[in-house]
């Protein structure tokens, strides 16, 4: 099968070719042999040149993996030859329309709201304060705006991702 | 001895204090609250009752339900392991009151020098020094004037509990208003009590803390320091013993202050006392953890002792187990503290579900744990998932053996500090020993890289191989595993039969 | 020092070389025969090289092809593990003149003292006490001329290798024929030798074995002793040091009497002597293993020194890191041979994949194994998969630490003799320390019970829940594992994709 | 569902109501509130009446369990209440015309044939050695009887529950 994968924005083209081990990989270009083994769910272990690898490959969404190799993470995102492009709904904290969005990194309650509707906040600056884990975590603002929402109350529970503050 | 004791806990030390119960023949009572149904220490011990929902204040902290599962279940010694009430006098004297064995301290000595300020009052008379500031507890107000008298910098802090919880250091005015309401809030969430004092910041000293147990009998004993610098937000992160700054002098000097303050409220059972060092060997105390601590395992590898074991003795009115004279520290231990946590997202806490756990093995490896394959670290709850700790004959030894089991420790579907404690072990400050309180803050300042994409086409490979695999997984037979197959083969099958 | 070292083995044992090596920053090349592809060894490796098909003839025995990797690879040193070629004198000379190093000792030092009946006769011109007996080789019907010349019992032996393999004791003369077929033919199959010898059997003595360990540099050491007598089929079991039979001056007169031994061939590196020992401490000597001991890591335990890296240290030409007058045993240490057998089903090897593992933690574990969930057990090999070893200050808390352990560790798929270790520390004989070659033996001699059937009602709902939860298996959410599900859902889902 | 449970031929009846935990189990006329939690694939976590309990079960054929308990095997046959009940195939070495069947217990190679054909053996005479696993293991026979066949020869390599000798 062939293969074009996003790595950090850029795009690299693979081919695999035949089931056994070792397989034949093409990599931009370059072919290696590769011998490999799959040791538990997310385990796989490579021989490449002699040199031997642990990598672990979690699936976050269809085509999106995330890849350990020796503890280092990456994520990729792979594209089936002929399959059109899809997006990965990742949340992102600034929009295109120039819109600041404060996103929970995690599960957690608000424990304290720094800001009010309609202010002024600057760079680097608390807007809002989330516990987890028994832990005060403040969230800034990545840049100068004005508060243009406030979607949550202090005591509220919220979960990974949700949007809390937009500023504007 | 008992035949029964109750933990009053979660997490990794339920799963330690159950591991010595087991050793010592003793049966084993878990509480577990409904987040914690699957969790290790329920799994593990011999009985387990539900005592509320997740929040700490309905469940682990919730006095009555825990003495009511003691009687049900005819428990008649409870260890409060470290934090939720393991420093709460009046857990203690509510066991007292109902006839249970606390496994700690009396309450009255709990009250005479649990408390940070009662502590530092009650060190100052008993001649051991302490870090300049206020001996009571401090209204909003007289905060303020306190700030004034010591001049800045300056730390406020809890004057409950501890682990670093509700304590902020401040350098200028205009954060002394937040550092208030964040100290206390912190603290009331922590330990349900909002009171704070203050104490003048002393800057780069090293945290090194004694370790003290003494008995029913009047005998008192100090093992040997911890070496607890590197900290972030005031939480220890990696510790070791001995300290690589100690000498025999000062470890007798700190060491016999820490038995003298302890003698002066009759202290029994396992205590810490926690000592600021300057760079000339100077020490002060903060405030004693009247409780075993999460670092107790490097003083139990270079001691050989099991501090939980001499707990439980000592609460069954059994005499210390070893004289001064006895006590030796052999070779050096360290521990590092496996935390939930993104180190390269500012340490944001990173619960969820363990989707994959591959923990070191051989030699002078210690894992203490309560994480398994499949669990959910759950938001209620310190990030703590794991200690690995490790031993070697010298200090070289121990660091080339902690780095050998980082790289082999693989914990996927949380975010870990692994890579953040890898980084810290090849530091140079690290390697000599250089090290104080702020030295983590001030090399984390200019924010933590992740280590080069040396992999990035490996990991192109490997995750084009995953696919590939995928498509080409078949249902595993049952087999009596006697046929070999392949064992890419048939693992790839169970891969695909795994795969989500 | 080497900046690579290749591991010429298998199992456990390669990966406490890898581990080792890790530890002093030195780069590991693995070989691997067909069956271990998958092998943790492999995967821990820097580097793997396959060597052949899965019998060990075609591959770990393959001097020609491990020296050829040796070569492509770079490599300066091999260690060659425990077991395959470890004691043989011809690959140890190969190496020296392709240049490499053996991690071991000279091959005329193996040549001289490996062999049994060459260490024998060695041993009594050093003045060392032997077992009566021949000291060479035997012709069938030598053999059967030796037996009337010491009379009855006596033990056949295998003059290569060790392990207990080939070794067969004759106490009747109808026995004789077959046991010399038995012996021969084990052995040739094990050591690719068929020569054998015979000993008087002595009957109800200790085994007890001494580590010694030799520089290039003229020092010789010996670490204190191991307590070997729990064997089976002439195989060890439980081990542990020190010998609760040992005294001060016995351990001296035995450990002077081994480095006399080792000083007579110019011994480097690790070696064991094995010693009878009689109930009035009159001490035989055995045989040498020219080797690392599957059992080493008793003694690591208990005198804190880490004997691969010394054997490493050594073969690149540096001092021991120890005097003998520095040398003490401290604590007590016991390890439990995990094996792939049946114990109750007269230990048959029990071959497969190990479907569900969960491994001990704690205070004073070691784990030495090989295995992981999803792994083969190949048939090809030694049964052993794991090695669970102990530490407590002294041997009552190690045993009850063991016991705790051996309740933890879990291991599916294959049988284990987990249960039989579980039975043995329980017998008030090995509780006291009254225990001897034939000890376990006879102790089997009427057959080994399961345990109870305490949790029939138990194991009854769990099945029917385990049929019944499966019905209700969805396949599970991709999730960030965010979302906090109840833990027994979530896990019920896993469960019912992981069925097979 | 309700089933029947067969361990070491007693017959046990079960029923199990409802989903969530706990959930009430009957079992010959008792009744249990359990409650459980399940860890990984074969591992149950069972709490009944304050104790705790970890189970490992893992299905051998269908309905056919080997359950452990406290590292304690039970092997459970369960017949779903309504179907109809089902043989298991497991080798005996006895079958029912009197004769005897050796079979191999693990896989590995013959290493020796101790008898030949026609030829009498006694109750627990070496019939054939097996080696796996470097060790040799000599099969044995149950009772005496006469050599009828003899399936392998020496050198070959066997897998488990191979029938090697037939003895009548």
């Amino acid at each position: 099968m062939t293969y074009s994968a996003d790595l950090q924005g850029r795009i690299h083209r693979l081919a695999v070719k035949g089931t056994g081990s070792p397989v034949p990989v093409h990599i931009d270009g370059k072919t290696y042999d590769v011998d490999f083994s799959t040791g538990d769910g997310s385990l796989l272990s490579l021989i490449v040149m002699g040199r031997s690898y642990e990598a672990d490959v979690v699936e976050e969404a269809e085509g999106v993996l995330m890849v350990w190799v020796e503890g280092k993470l990456h994520r990729i995102e792979y594209q089936e030859e002929g399959r059109r492009p899809r997006r990965s709904a990742s949340v992102t904290g600034q929009d295109m329309g120039g819109r600041q969005m404060i996103v929970a990194p995690m599960p957690g309650k608000v424990v304290a709201l720094l800001v009010s509707p309609a202010q002024e906040v600057s760079a680097g600056q608390g807007v809002i304060v989330i516990e987890a884990m028994k832990m005060e975590n403040e969230l800034k603002a990545s840049g100068p705006g004005v508060i243009k929402e406030i979607k949550v109350r202090e005591g509220d529970g919220v979960s990974g991702g949700d949007v809390l503050v937009v500023i504007e | 001895m008992f035949d029964k004791i109750l933990i009053a806990n979660r997490g990794e030390i339920a799963v330690r204090v159950i591991r010595a119960c087991r050793e010592m023949g003793i049966g084993t009572v878990a509480v577990y609250s409904e987040a914690d149904r699957a969790a290790l220490h329920v799994r593990l011990a011999d009985e387990a009752y539900l005592i509320g929902p997740a929040p700490s204040p309905q469940s682990y902290l919730k006095v009555d339900r825990i003495i009511e599962v003691a009687k049900l279940s005819g428990t008649k010694a409870i260890h409060p392991g470290y934090g939720f009430l393991s420093e709460n006098a009046e857990f203690a004297m509510r066991c007292e009151e109902e006839g249970l064995v606390f496994i700690g301290p009396s309450s009255h000595a709990i009250r005479a020098v649990g408390g940070k300020t009662a502590g530092r009052s009650l060190a100052s008379k008993a001649g051991v020094p302490i870090v300049p500031g206020t001996t009571r507890d401090l209204t909003d107000q007289e905060v303020c004037e306190a700030v004034r008298e010591f001049g800045l910098p300056v730390v406020i802090k809890a004057s409950a509990g501890g682990g670093g919880k509700g304590m902020r250091i401040v350098s200028t005015e205009a954060m002394l208003g937040s550092a208030i309401r964040a100290a206390r809030s912190e603290a009331s969430s922590a330990f349900g009590s909002a009171a704070i004092y203050v104490e003048r910041h002393l800057g780069s000293a090293r945290h090194i803390e004694m370790q003290i147990m003494a008995d029913t009998r009047g005998n008192v004993v100090y093992l040997g320091e911890r070496e607890c610098s590197l900290q972030r937000r005031h939480q220890k992160v990696i510790e070791e013993s001995p300290s690589p700054f100690m000498d025999l002098e000062l470890r007798r000097r700190m060491g016999e202050a820490a038995v003298r303050l302890a003698r002066a409220v009759d202290y029994t059972n396992a205590g810490t006392m926690e000592f600021l060092v300057d760079s000339s060997k100077n020490f002060y105390f903060l405030e004693m953890n009247t409780r075993l601590q999460v670092e107790h395992s490097v003083t139990e590898m270079v001691t050989g002792l099991d501090l939980v074991k001499e707990q439980i003795r000592i609460a069954a009115g059994e005499p210390l187990s070893v004289r001064q004279d006895e006590i030796q520290l052999y070779g050096h231990a360290i521990e590092c503290r496996i935390y939930a946590e993104d180190p390269f997202n500012n340490f944001m806490p990173s619960p969820g579900r363990i989707r994959a756990l591959r923990t070191p093995g051989g030699p002078g490896i210690r894992i203490e744990s309560a994480i398994y394959e499949g669990c959910e670290v759950p938001i209620y709850y310190d990030p703590l998932i794991s200690k690995l700790v490790v031993w070697g004959r010298d200090r070289g030894e121990a660091i080339g053996r902690m780095r050998r089991a980082l790289a082999e420790y693989v914990v996927l579907g949380v975010k870990t500090n692994i890579q953040f404690h890898q980084q810290v072990l090849n530091l140079s400050q690290f390697v000599t020993g250089q090290i104080h309180t702020e030295f983590l803050e001030s090399w984390l300042a200019n924010g933590l890289k992740p280590e080069g994409g040396a992999f990035a086409e490996i990991a192109l490979i490997a995750g084009a191989l995953y696919l590939h695999t995928r498509k080409r997984a078949v249902p595993s037979s049952i087999g009596t595993g006697g046929q070999v197959e392949s064992a890419w083969k048939l693992a790839a099958r169970q891969d695909g039969l795994r795969r989500r």
